[in-house]
């Protein structure tokens, strides 16, 4: 999962920062599990819990044997606590990992790992718990699957906070209104990354039912895979359509997008519903991306219109294309989705706007031009006309 | 001694090798470059916003002569990288005060 | 698996071309999961069929309910139609992926995208209904495990009919009978996709067991695993001798051509059958390239060999190798092979001529030369040296 | 995973020696799985064995029937013969592809080639024998749950013996004791290499329980994340604070040696014995990178470290670590590790020294400065700026 | 006629282009290049092995000009590329025996 | 003032730019190039089809140096870039009529 995240960052932004992607990413990852561990879990799931706050501790052996008898956001559990734990670390830094995409290339390491660990270890379990945690969420009925909301538009909008306190890159927006776009520096790269996350998401969406049922795993797949069919045509066409050809990077964004809005209701909507979300999550995430970059919200790789906005939308839509049988209200998924969000928002916002005023969170003007590899990492991605004896070839007989 | 630096249209190499092998030149050194020229590049669009790409590939052919070939090459070249179509690049002819081979200190026209 | 594919062909191919050939691929199995949704699966499926030709409706809420009670191809089905849902319309992008990488780099976009919607909705489920359907291959009691004919075969061989229509990529082929190979430009790239599309085959294989026989399953693992093993030391030994040095390209098409050799029986044949169908599998590829290239169909990733040719020999394969108590007759495999390429070849054949002589199926010669990414979709896939301000590292102080 | 190992050790390599890297790997995967099923297996199961030393025989279709009733390692198996036979090849294939690494960008194809199969073949069934086969190691109680030594420590201090035989690339270590570093060519490949290792891993360490218990796999899960994890961080702090700067190969080396060190111990550690064990391969490995660099030991990729020290780590581990219930001693972990990487070793350096007295074992000075692509294969990996007509964008109109 | 040899910092090559434009020039040729100088590199550590970068990304603008513009073609790339801090690079003057524009046949300042 | 232009193998780089700076010459620019000459390449095949591989990876290193340096310039390049074997490269020595520092607008000898 984390791969395909670190190879579509990378893939979309420019070839001097690709060390410091990498960086990042395996950095996130790994605070992810071990704050979880240390801390986050026990945050996030039922025991001394007031309904709206959280506080944690470690996971202990205790907490281990078999089967677990943990009920938790409805479902039955017929999974063990310690598949649950890695799963849910992953989701964890996976809310992290959305805002690194969009502060790329600017954005101080050493902040934003501050900020990535804060954000993993004790906000995200707070949102966590409001829902997976049998918090007012749980008691007032709102569903997300696995994470449209709860990982995907608090991810989003975090990223939009961030993104708001830190500014855009150097020379993104010119004087008079113009937008001078900075290329990604490998297509194939940027690829690689989302074909990893749509397979990773099967995971995702697939393991969420908590349960090895084969009938539920199988319909989860089947909506996943729609959705994210159905958002790749629609952003690819949308593209096409609007400017005048075909764009890779939005079709690319278009599968997330899909995946990002069938996640809330992968096992609750009707099959059509998944086709129609999938499509309209394709359309949206265009005219966001388009709408943002208008604003002067600078988003290398999309982050907020994928995650934030798709995800609101996702939550909404388990509302309009439930399935028989499933009882989801609108107006709670409405309130769920625009609380976590909102608090996602407000306190990537204060955090960071901390983190700016004392230790700063931007790197120098010299630097971004020069590079965060070279400015942080002393290290190149791809070193090849190094002209040491030893980097050519020579052919002489 | 002359340097004729051509820059052409990078598909065009491999017939303007041919043409002065044909008339006896062999040696020749060629760099990767960007133009920019009447030739007006593209405007392209990246997630909805314009830009242009100004600079086009080119080739940049460096080829050391004796003045008695000077003619003879870039006539070779011309005829080889010619479409007819804008872009179609230059030729400048610079002047060489001494050319030595690295190989065996030879010095001059042997050089060459 | 698309990944892989689209990894593979963007690796054997220049780097001008890339980012249309990851679009297609993106649009590859988008379309093929949505048209499968809307019409092929219940197509290939009996019900109201006549044993030849098939006519689909949408897959309905209706045919989802746990368990599912058809019986087909001879097997008891013991997975959802979900699942067996989501593999299928897999099975249909790949044919339509097949023929992807045999026309690249000169075959229009928009073309393209028609030719494969309708190949994978309306031509594919034809074949795949005469075996998997209950149709008259079916009751001629033909073996195709996971597809080497019904899949690679028929998608091998319908890329050999377009390439025909097509022509061969500019200055492939000079006067004089020489021929001037053509770069792929990221080696590390085709093996990247070569190794994915071996995970994949694992899955694709395993889960044709359909069912979680762990014996079945495991024997499957063993026979593939061995297949592409074999295939990839025979290629690379054959192309060392024939060629003189070790063609990395030669091996990596090895391993393909094992894995399609192995597909049609990869459950029904001996292991020292499965280490032969992988070797022989990789001698063939080898001449078969060699073959082709000399004839003048040019095919830039080495497809048609791979999987038209290697699926007849491993639809064969399965009579000569067969283990102990599988009746599998040589002749019913012949017949059954050879029906299904020679449809795949002509209605591929039909269908492609049509476009060529309605909006044609080339794009220019100037386009060719100057590259796809550019002409088609106006974005290169490595921008690095643009030039632009932002994309320079400098290093002042 | 072997494509982690290939895409890793080509990107922590120049760009002149990737085909080869590729080859190689491609060739050991290969020649793994086909020794494995014609000699190897047979020799590491029990049967007319000594205890010692193993002799094999191919695996036929008798070792076929469903449930196996072989017993071994101590775990009673409740896996088919055919999913340990492919698990097992790939451990095989695992260790000599450490060594890949170790020896890459001057050894000679031909030789590592010879050198591959005789170590797969016939001396890792050997010591896989003492263990996994009811040898001596097995009867004195050592515990080695997923191969930190059987097959990391194996791998590893067979790379040692190799590259002391082999000795530096060339302009490495330069007069007067200075080190001369060699760069990696593409920091995104080698991180796609590590990700891939990280999850191909938990197949590893997963499926080496044996079994489908949830409980016991989804324990081996936490264990395995939370080392791999504590790891990265470890070696990244340790490098910003050693070499001042963040340096993301480090992290990369700190996910492995995390995972390697947990690998004997995955089931039978604590779980913050899992995260200390992380934590101490992390550090461990940067210091043993940094030292085998100042003896002149050159390992482009860091195997040696990674495998070889740190599976030595993660053996003794266990016994530090026990989970309550597991009687694991430290003097029979130290015994065991030592007489497995000691064999090693010794086989691996006599094989390799009667290589390079007869065949040879290092490509030629010229050969070494021009790169083994062109040398062995006489094909580039990336050949972008290959001057010919159609491999040129035009923007003629 | 003169070749105008610039040897610049990578991110001001706009700058100077456009600079360019206003005083009439239009045409160039850019190449990538590495430059070496009193700007001193950077040290770097890999894997904890000191080395020093000591080449750094430089841009090469050539221009062919008509004698009576070299002064106002050097002031041009002079003013754009100037950031007053070491590294700024150098232009050199090289003099033009002849040039010929490949799609025309034109030659001497035509051809420019 | 000339240009030293010279063309050498690329491993030799090192021990070029060394003997420069041993005769106090501060500054250069280095392009990558391929060459095209007497060494002729080498024939590959790539899936059964032979193409020759004519250009050889070298590299070209632009010295501007002073009148009286140009000897030793030269014979500094000679003496590091020899390997005796076909291909090591050649020396071209071009006049510079005028030279700029952008930094300083220092002109002249005192410009390199
Ligand atoms: N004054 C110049 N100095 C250096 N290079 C030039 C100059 N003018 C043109 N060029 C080079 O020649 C190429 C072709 O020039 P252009 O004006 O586009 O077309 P044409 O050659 O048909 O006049 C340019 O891309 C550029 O590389
Ligand atoms: N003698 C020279 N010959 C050719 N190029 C030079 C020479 N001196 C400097 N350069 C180029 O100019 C660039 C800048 O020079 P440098 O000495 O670093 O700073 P400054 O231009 O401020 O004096 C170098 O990186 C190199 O590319
Ligand atoms: N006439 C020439 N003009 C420009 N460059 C040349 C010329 N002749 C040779 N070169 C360059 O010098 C390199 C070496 O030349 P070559 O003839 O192969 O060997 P040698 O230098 O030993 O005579 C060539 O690869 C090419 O880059």
């Amino acid at each position: 999962m984390h791969l395909g995240f670190a190879t579509l960052e990378a893939g979309m932004t420019q070839a001097k920062n690709t060390v410091n992607i990498l960086v990042k990413n395996v950095f996130i990852i790994s605070v992810g599990i071990i704050t979880y561990l240390i801390y986050g879990f026990n945050a996030m799931y039922p025991g001394d819990f007031n309904g709206f706050f959280a506080f944690g501790s470690p996971v202990t052996m205790a907490d281990y044997g078999g089967e677990i008898d943990i009920t938790y956001g409805g479902t039955g559990l017929a999974m063990t606590a310690w598949t649950d734990f890695i799963f849910q670390a992953m989701f964890a830094a996976t809310a992290a990992t959305i805002v690194s995409g969009a502060v790329a290339e600017r954005v101080k390491l050493g902040s934003f790992m501050i900020f990535a660990a804060v954000l993993v270890m004790f906000v995200y379990p707070i949102t966590g718990s409001w829902q997976w945690g049998e918090g007012f969420l749980d008691a007032m009925g709102f569903y997300d699957f696995a994470g449209s909301s709860l990982v995907h538009g608090f991810g989003g909008f975090a990223a939009l906070a961030c993104v708001i306190v830190l500014g855009p890159r150097a020379g993104k927006y010119l004087a008079g209104g113009k937008i001078r776009p900075i290329l990604g520096h490998s297509m194939p790269l940027a690829t690689i990354g989302v074909f990893l996350l749509w397979l990773g998401w099967f995971g995702f969406n697939g393991g969420s039912v908590l349960s090895a049922d084969p009938g539920e795993v199988s319909y989860v797949f089947v909506t996943t895979g729609v959705a994210a069919a159905a958002g790749a045509l629609a952003a690819l066409f949308v593209s096409w359509f609007v400017v005048k050809k075909p764009d890779l990077t939005m079709a690319l964004n278009g599968i997330l997008a899909g995946l990002v809005g069938i996640t809330a209701g992968a096992d609750a909507v009707t099959l059509y519903g998944s086709l129609l979300i999938g499509v309209i999550s394709g359309v949206i995430v265009v005219f966001s991306i388009l709408f943002f970059d208008k604003i002067k919200i600078d988003d290398p790789v999309g982050a907020i219109s994928v995650h934030g906005v798709c995800g609101i939308w996702g939550t909404l839509a388990v509302a309009i294309f439930a399935k028989e049988g499933v009882e989801v209200s609108f107006v709670t998924q409405l309130i769920g989705t625009l609380a976590i969000c909102a608090f996602a928002f407000v306190a990537a916002f204060i955090i960071f706007t901390i983190l700016k005023v004392t230790i700063g969170v931007r790197v120098s003007a010299e630097e971004e031009i020069q590079g965060l590899d070279i400015g942080e990492h002393g290290q190149e991605a791809y070193p090849r006309f190094s002209l040491q004896p030893s980097n050519y070839q020579d052919s002489s007989d | 001694m002359k340097l004729v630096k051509a820059i052409i249209k990078p598909f065009k190499l491999e017939e303007v090798k041919e043409a002065l092998s044909e008339i006896g030149v062999e040696g020749m050194t060629v760099t990767e470059v960007k133009g920019f020229g009447r030739q007006k590049g593209h405007t392209e669009i990246y997630r909805g916003s314009e830009y242009t790409v100004d600079f086009l590939p080119k080739v940049m052919v460096d080829v050391a002569v004796t003045d008695d070939l000077v003619a003879k090459t870039v006539d070779a070249i011309k005829g080889a990288a010619k479409t007819g179509k804008i872009g179609d690049g230059k030729i400048f002819v610079i002047p060489i005060d001494e050319a030595v081979r690295i190989r065996t200190d030879e010095t001059g026209d042997g050089a060459i």
